[in-house]
């Protein structure tokens, strides 16, 4: 698409430029290389070669961590926001900015373990070898509006 | 004009080591808002008819911002705010550290009834027999929707929450008899969710406790829990000492720290033997095989709680060969002789449960919270 | 700045505005804001996915294995190769060029069609294997190697909500980008005289997108929390 | 009264309506309503239908008061009882408060205010209204039809699992009412960025426009939070979604967060635009310029970014975490501050000014007496020590009827006090309104204030007997004696409104003397708002007391 005339030509108004294809497909290849990376990460352990308890945290913490430079990337090139007013930059943030204020609700059930009050939060972290029986799987689960309140927790066997 | 009519108090009654506090807090913040609101109210009632149209106040000069001024109405409310915030949390953080040898009252929310045990395993329906001057920690946990455990002459609320336990504690100061109520809307009879407090002599008490028990049954707790112990055979995996391999010993269990497979340590407390009966694979010791099921969808939340108790009460005693005296003085005679109360039929507070069953009726004014209200009179 | 040279403009500019850069970066910054709330709306989803990971980190391990990582991985690539289309597209609207727009957005379409496809064939999947949650979840208990069933509900829960309403926002893209293409094909005023319109679309498509690009690593990626175990895949 | 520059435009002719023509009679075919893209119709016709469930709302209060006088309830049963009273907060909240100023004073009057000739996106400002009359039909179908009994908070696992009402349909229309909110919120923010006259700079905007400009912030980052949750319950519902159910191991505590992460900032939703309407009218009643203007300003977005991080203190019992408790009631009481702040700055304005008792003043002076109360009782509610006891009960109650009826309503009646003649271009009966400002002022606080009371006293609300507590009902009488004067107060402005549009005498453009572009064009406003292309040079509030004092006492020294 280089052979038309105009691509090259920056629009005056509003700062907008036409770019050159060269750039989406520089921007469409280096998100294809990190998703094989994301990809690749996941099937490498990283965590349990550093701690044994808490390790897979860290491929965790990689998996977001390249999910967020793709959507930095995505956002910045795809997105035009790299070219933006700063208006449009500061609403293209603002999203963003936000999502850690709502992640906050963290500290409560972060808190909660350290409560002198019985907590909630644990890590189920166990192996698992043998089947779990299953004593009564929710085969008798009562549909909401059809039958109200009364024994939703069966009752004692004896 | 009837003036009978307003010859009611105006603010409710303090029986509880946390009214004094929590009063004089209440009436501090008062006279902070009485000063600010009536100063601010008289000030725009006061400009709004010196300056009205026409009126020949001195206008000269007028102001349109003033920086220092602005500053003194930030700074004064912070500090007040601030002081405020570190005097109710201090009051708040005493509310919700139980000491710790605090008397242990269990406490199950139903729709729409409350179901309390005592740790000698004398249980009532909406009503709270606790003695006075002593401490009580009221350990609850809902069995349907959420539900909050209200004693306003104790100045103390909590909500109760399905698949947790909460905790709240007080010290009742003044016998008498006080409101109970369920604060958090829970569903058609919400209103009547509740009953009364009974504050009781610690002779009284154990009186109570006593004829209580002869009425209703004779078991604690840790006794109905040793019989569903054995009933389920727990002891089959969890025996007296650690020689099966299938599961740990129970004896002496709780307060220590338990370690799992992976290295990780628990302290063995209310939540994490209630856990361990419902989701066993989670949190398993160290050198054992995931083989215990889940009684998950078992046991009733009282059914847990007794099983709790019952390992609790072990702590420092062999299990499962002796049922466990409760407490509580005056109670432990009568266990040794009651003991026969242990084949009795263990159903009983289940059945409890099924003469309460709420059912729509009209407006007349006689649910479970009434009429257990009338048959708990002192 | 002012566009009066323009002799069509009048068809496109709207009546509240003084002149086309006023109108296009109200445009603008309105999708932004539109933005800003989807951020907000998947992001409280989020928030209930990391807290409920977090507390049954291994149940919900062995339940995403019951994910296949390869479609899911197609179902990226595609998404990503439709983002790259619809940028180019934004790019050909700029330089007025019918032709590569119309061609680029159907390329688009087929993008969005064939994820749709993929998240059809997932979904049948898991709802002959009981995996749907509610009263027929009843999945085979040997798969679960003795997780906690009802965690492992909980996670299809999730994930059904989640992929689900992604799901609904390519719908819509399909929808809104068949819109677009019509009015392309018609060769409309108001989407070939300013490129500004295929760039709101195309904004639209990216977030999509991005929402894709943390489903797939968070549902289909997951590391093993068990001991001495390999990698996240099997 | 020189705010703009007033350049008749050449070559934009056929955007004009014919000179006799205002934006009411510029067509008067149902369609020329239904299909309005005009922000002044769009707000009469949301003036019109939130009057409306204005009334359902207030029907549904008056059966829960006059059922509270008994202590043993003698008109319903229990059921009933709770489906009245979450008819009145479901309602109340979702179809009149959070819509109330924003969507009838703010829209009709930001483009007006700030020079443009509409908001904008006018489609999606219609978009808008009929989102918000399908989630009044849903709300609507779902009491009418069978009601609905879970509050209007819709706590779970009670709504998601236990509920048998029309739960799924009331959250639908929630839901829907959340997208009208969030079309509104993105149209006022574009708007206020994007289309401000030449020379109206973010300095010389009314504080009308900062409340408004926060209010919308707060619904774009909150009303979406709140969706999707309220979505998850319908799934859970619907499809047995599992999302907060306990019995799997979700967490019911969680729908409370996200529920309040969204609806402690909805308060200031509701408050905040009245907020603006009372800085309008503080000061051009007291016919001087506000003081304080960039605090007030600033401490509207200080409100709006503060208002996102104390939800927790709605929780402070529900089992979160105590550090995060604590944290939230530090939080709060800061919050508290911007609040203070305004209500000085309004009292300060009037030192020194030329006050006029009009009727919007009345109820201005009204809304800040309420609303000092309100704001008063908050710190008894952020102190977690005092919230262990007073949180849930009728003080509770007592505490936000003040901050959003005292608030939000009296503000509303204010504004539309205020703006009625340019509205509609009538007068309206100007002591009939006064008295009734006064009597709404004592009514009011007739009803509320024993509520305080008997909260303290320990009483729980949404309690429909409390035969076991006789000592309540004294105060439940004085409520409900209270709330009829309430009503009665409702009412007549209604009656002398609607006269005015018939009968009253015609406005001219600007009644009031007052100050601002919307007082520069005619009254009612012509389609595009403005005859001429406005350019402003003049600052806010540019009164002068002093001058229009001694020209008061040279025109009373020359009668006499």
């Amino acid at each position: 698409m280089a052979k038309s005339p105009l691509s090259a030509v920056h629009d005056d108004h509003g700062g907008h430029h036409i770019h050159n294809n060269s750039m989406y497909v520089k921007t469409a290849l280096t998100l294809a290389g990190f998703m094989i990376l994301t990809i690749a990460a996941a099937q490498i352990d990283f965590g349990h070669m550093i701690s044994k308890q808490y390790g897979y945290w860290i491929n965790n913490l990689i998996a977001v961590l390249i999910a967020v430079v793709k959507t930095y990337i995505v956002v910045l090139y795809f997105m035009h926001v790299k070219w933006a007013s700063s208006l449009g930059k500061l609403f293209a943030l603002l999203g963003f900015f936000f999502i850690p204020v709502l992640f906050s609700v963290w500290t409560d059930f972060y808190f909660r373990q350290h409560e002198p009050v019985a907590h909630w939060y644990n890590n189920d972290y166990v192996e698992s070898a043998t089947p779990r029986i299953i004593g009564a799987t929710d085969g008798a689960k009562i549909a909401p509006g059809e039958e109200n309140t009364q024994n939703r927790i069966p009752k004692s066997v004896w | 004009m009837n003036w009978n009519l307003f010859n009611y108090p105006m603010n409710p009654p303090s029986a509880s080591n946390f009214a004094a506090e929590h009063d004089a807090l209440f009436y501090a913040i008062v006279g902070q808002a009485l000063f600010f609101g009536l100063l601010t109210f008289a000030l725009i009632i006061i400009f709004a008819f010196k300056y009205k149209k026409g009126s020949k106040a001195d206008r000269s000069s007028p102001v349109y911002e003033n920086a220092r001024m602005e500053f003194w109405w930030v700074l004064v409310p912070t500090i007040l705010g601030l002081a405020t915030f570190f005097w109710s949390t201090k009051l708040f953080v005493d509310m919700r550290t139980p000491p710790k040898d605090a008397k242990e009252i269990f406490v199950v929310g139903k729709q729409w009834m409350w179901h309390v045990q005592h740790p000698n395993g004398v249980r009532e329906n909406n009503t709270l027999h606790v003695p006075v001057d002593t401490d009580i920690k009221i350990t609850m946990i809902s069995q349907d929707v959420i539900h909050a455990f209200y004693i306003p002459a104790f100045r103390v609320q909590f909500m109760t929450v399905p698949g947790r336990y909460t905790q709240m504690w007080f010290r009742p100061t003044q016998v008498g008899k006080y409101h109970l109520f369920c604060n958090m809307y829970c569903g058609t009879q919400h209103s009547e969710m509740g009953g009364s407090v009974i504050v009781m002599s610690k002779r009284d008490y154990a009186d109570w406790l006593m004829q209580h028990g002869q009425v209703r049954e004779n078991l604690t707790a840790a006794q109905t829990g040793e019989k569903m112990f054995n009933k389920i055979g727990c002891g089959n995996c969890h025996g007296a000492q650690d020689l099966i391999p299938r599961g740990p010993t129970l004896r002496g269990l709780f307060g220590t720290t338990r370690e799992t497979g992976d290295g990780r340590k628990w302290i063995a407390d209310e939540s994490y033997i209630r856990e361990s009966i419902m989701r066993p694979t989670e949190k398993v010791t160290k050198g054992y095989g995931v083989t215990m099921p889940s009684y998950d969808k078992t046991f009733s939340e009282e059914d847990i709680m007794n099983l709790v108790a019952y390992i609790k009460s072990g702590a420092n005693q062999s299990l499962p060969t002796s049922s466990i005296a409760a407490s509580i003085p005056g109670i432990q005679a009568r266990d040794a002789s009651g003991k026969a109360g242990l084949n009795s039929n263990a159903m009983q507070f289940n059945s409890d449960t099924a003469d309460a069953t709420p059912t729509r009726r009209g407006n007349a004014p006689a649910v479970g919270a009434m009429a257990s209200e009338k048959g708990d009179q002192q | 700045m002012s566009h009066a040279a323009h002799g069509d403009e009048f068809n496109v500019l709207k009546f509240q505005y003084e002149d086309m850069d006023q109108q296009n970066d109200s445009y603008i910054v309105g999708m932004w804001t539109f933005l800003v709330t989807e951020v907000m709306f998947f992001g409280m989803l989020f928030l209930t996915y990391s807290l409920y990971r977090a507390n049954y980190q291994n149940d919900w391990f062995t339940a995403h294995e019951q994910l296949d990582w390869k479609l899911g991985g197609i179902n990226t690539a595609n998404l990503l190769f439709s983002s790259f289309l619809m940028a180019t597209a934004v790019r050909q609207a700029q330089l007025k060029d019918r032709k590569g727009v119309l061609l680029r957005l159907a390329g688009v379409l087929a993008c969005a069609f064939g994820f749709l496809v993929i998240k059809y064939v997932e979904y049948s999947g898991k709802y002959e294997h009981h995996l749907f949650p509610g009263p027929g979840f009843a999945p085979d208990v040997t798969h679960f190697h003795g997780a906690n069933l009802d965690h492992v509900q909980l996670f299809f829960g999730l994930y059904f909500a989640m992929t689900g309403l992604h799901g609904v926002h390519v719908l819509v893209g399909i929808l809104v980008i068949g819109a677009l293409g019509l009015m392309w094909f018609k060769g409309k005023k108001i989407v070939t005289e300013d490129y500004v319109p295929t760039e709101l679309v195309g904004l639209y498509w990216h977030f999509v997108d991005i929402v894709w690009i943390f489903l797939y690593p968070l549902f289909y990626l997951m590391p093993n929390p068990s001991v001495g175990s390999g990698g996240g895949n099997h | 009264m020189s705010t703009t520059v007033k350049t008749e435009v050449g070559g934009m002719e056929h955007f004009h309506t014919k000179p006799e023509l205002n934006y009411l009679t510029n067509g008067h075919s149902i369609r020329s309503w239904l299909l309005t893209e005009d922000h002044k119709r769009i707000a009469m016709l949301y003036l019109i239908s939130v009057s409306f469930f204005f009334l359902i709302g207030g029907l549904a209060a008056a059966g829960v008061r006059y059922e509270l006088m008994s202590p043993a309830g003698n008109m319903m049963e229990s059921e009933t009882y709770n489906k009245l009273f979450t008819a009145h907060g479901a309602v109340m909240v979702f179809l009149f408060l959070l819509v109330a100023v924003p969507a009838v004073l703010g829209n009709f009057l930001i483009p007006l205010m700030i020079g443009a000739r509409d908001l904008a996106f006018p489609r999606l400002n219609l978009l808008s209204w009929y989102l918000y009359m399908a989630a009044g039909t849903c709300i609507m179908l779902a009491t009418l039809g069978g009601g609905v009994d879970t509050g209007w908070t819709f706590y779970t696992p009670y709504s998601s699992m236990y509920s048998n009402s029309n739960v799924s349909l009331t959250l639908l229309g929630v839901f829907l009412g959340g997208f009208s909110s969030i079309t509104t919120g993105m149209n006022f923010i574009v708007t206020i960025h994007k289309m401000r006259a030449p020379g109206m700079t973010w300095f010389r905007l009314p504080l009308f426009i900062w409340g408004h400009y926060a209010t919308g912030v707060i619904m774009l980052l909150g009303t979406p939070v709140v969706a999707i949750t309220l979505l998850c319950v319908i799934f859970e519902r619907t499809f047995q979604l599992p999302i907060y159910s306990p019995e799997l191991g979700g967490d019911p505590v969680l729908f409370q967060h996200m529920f309040w992460f969204y609806s402690h900032p909805a308060v200031y939703i509701m408050i905040l635009p009245a907020f603006g309407v009372i800085s309008e009218i503080m000061t051009a009643f007291s016919r001087k310029r506000v003081f304080g203007y960039h605090m007030i300003a600033f401490s509207s977005l200080a409100i709006a970014f503060l208002g996102f991080l104390v939800w927790g203190h709605h929780m402070f019992v529900s089992s979160q975490s105590m550090y995060q408790s604590v944290i939230f009631s530090l939080l709060t009481f800061l919050l508290a501050v911007p609040s203070a702040i305004k209500v000085w700055n309004w009292t300060a304005t009037m030192y020194k000014g030329n006050v006029v008792l009009a009727s919007p003043m009345i109820y201005g002076i009204g809304f800040q007496g309420l609303f000092l109360v309100g704001g008063l009782t908050g710190p008894f509610l952020a102190s977690y020590g005092n919230d262990i006891h007073l949180t849930a009960t009728y003080f509770v109650v007592a505490h936000f009827h003040y901050v959003m009826v005292g608030g939000s309503i009296m503000g509303f009646l204010a504004g539309i006090h205020f703006w009625w003649p340019k509205m509609t271009g009538r007068l309206y009966n100007e002591s009939v309104a006064k008295w009734n400002g006064l009597l709404v002022f004592v009514g009011f606080n007739l009803t509320f204030f024993p509520q305080f009371i008997v909260g303290w006293m320990g009483m729980p609300r949404r309690y429909h007997y409390y035969y076991f507590a006789p000592e309540f009902q004294p105060y439940h009488i004085m409520s409900t004696l209270g709330a009829s004067f309430l009503g009665i107060g409702f009412v007549i402005p209604v009656i002398y409104m609607v006269h005015s549009l018939f009968k009253g005498e015609r406005a001219t453009d600007n009644p009031w003397n007052a100050h601002g572009l919307e007082w520069n064009t005619s009254s009612p406003p012509p389609t595009e708002n403005f005859r001429y292309k406005v350019i402003v040079t003049d600052d806010v509030y540019d009164y002068d007391p002093v001058a229009e004092h001694e020209n008061d006492m040279q025109l009373a020294g020359g009668k006499a």
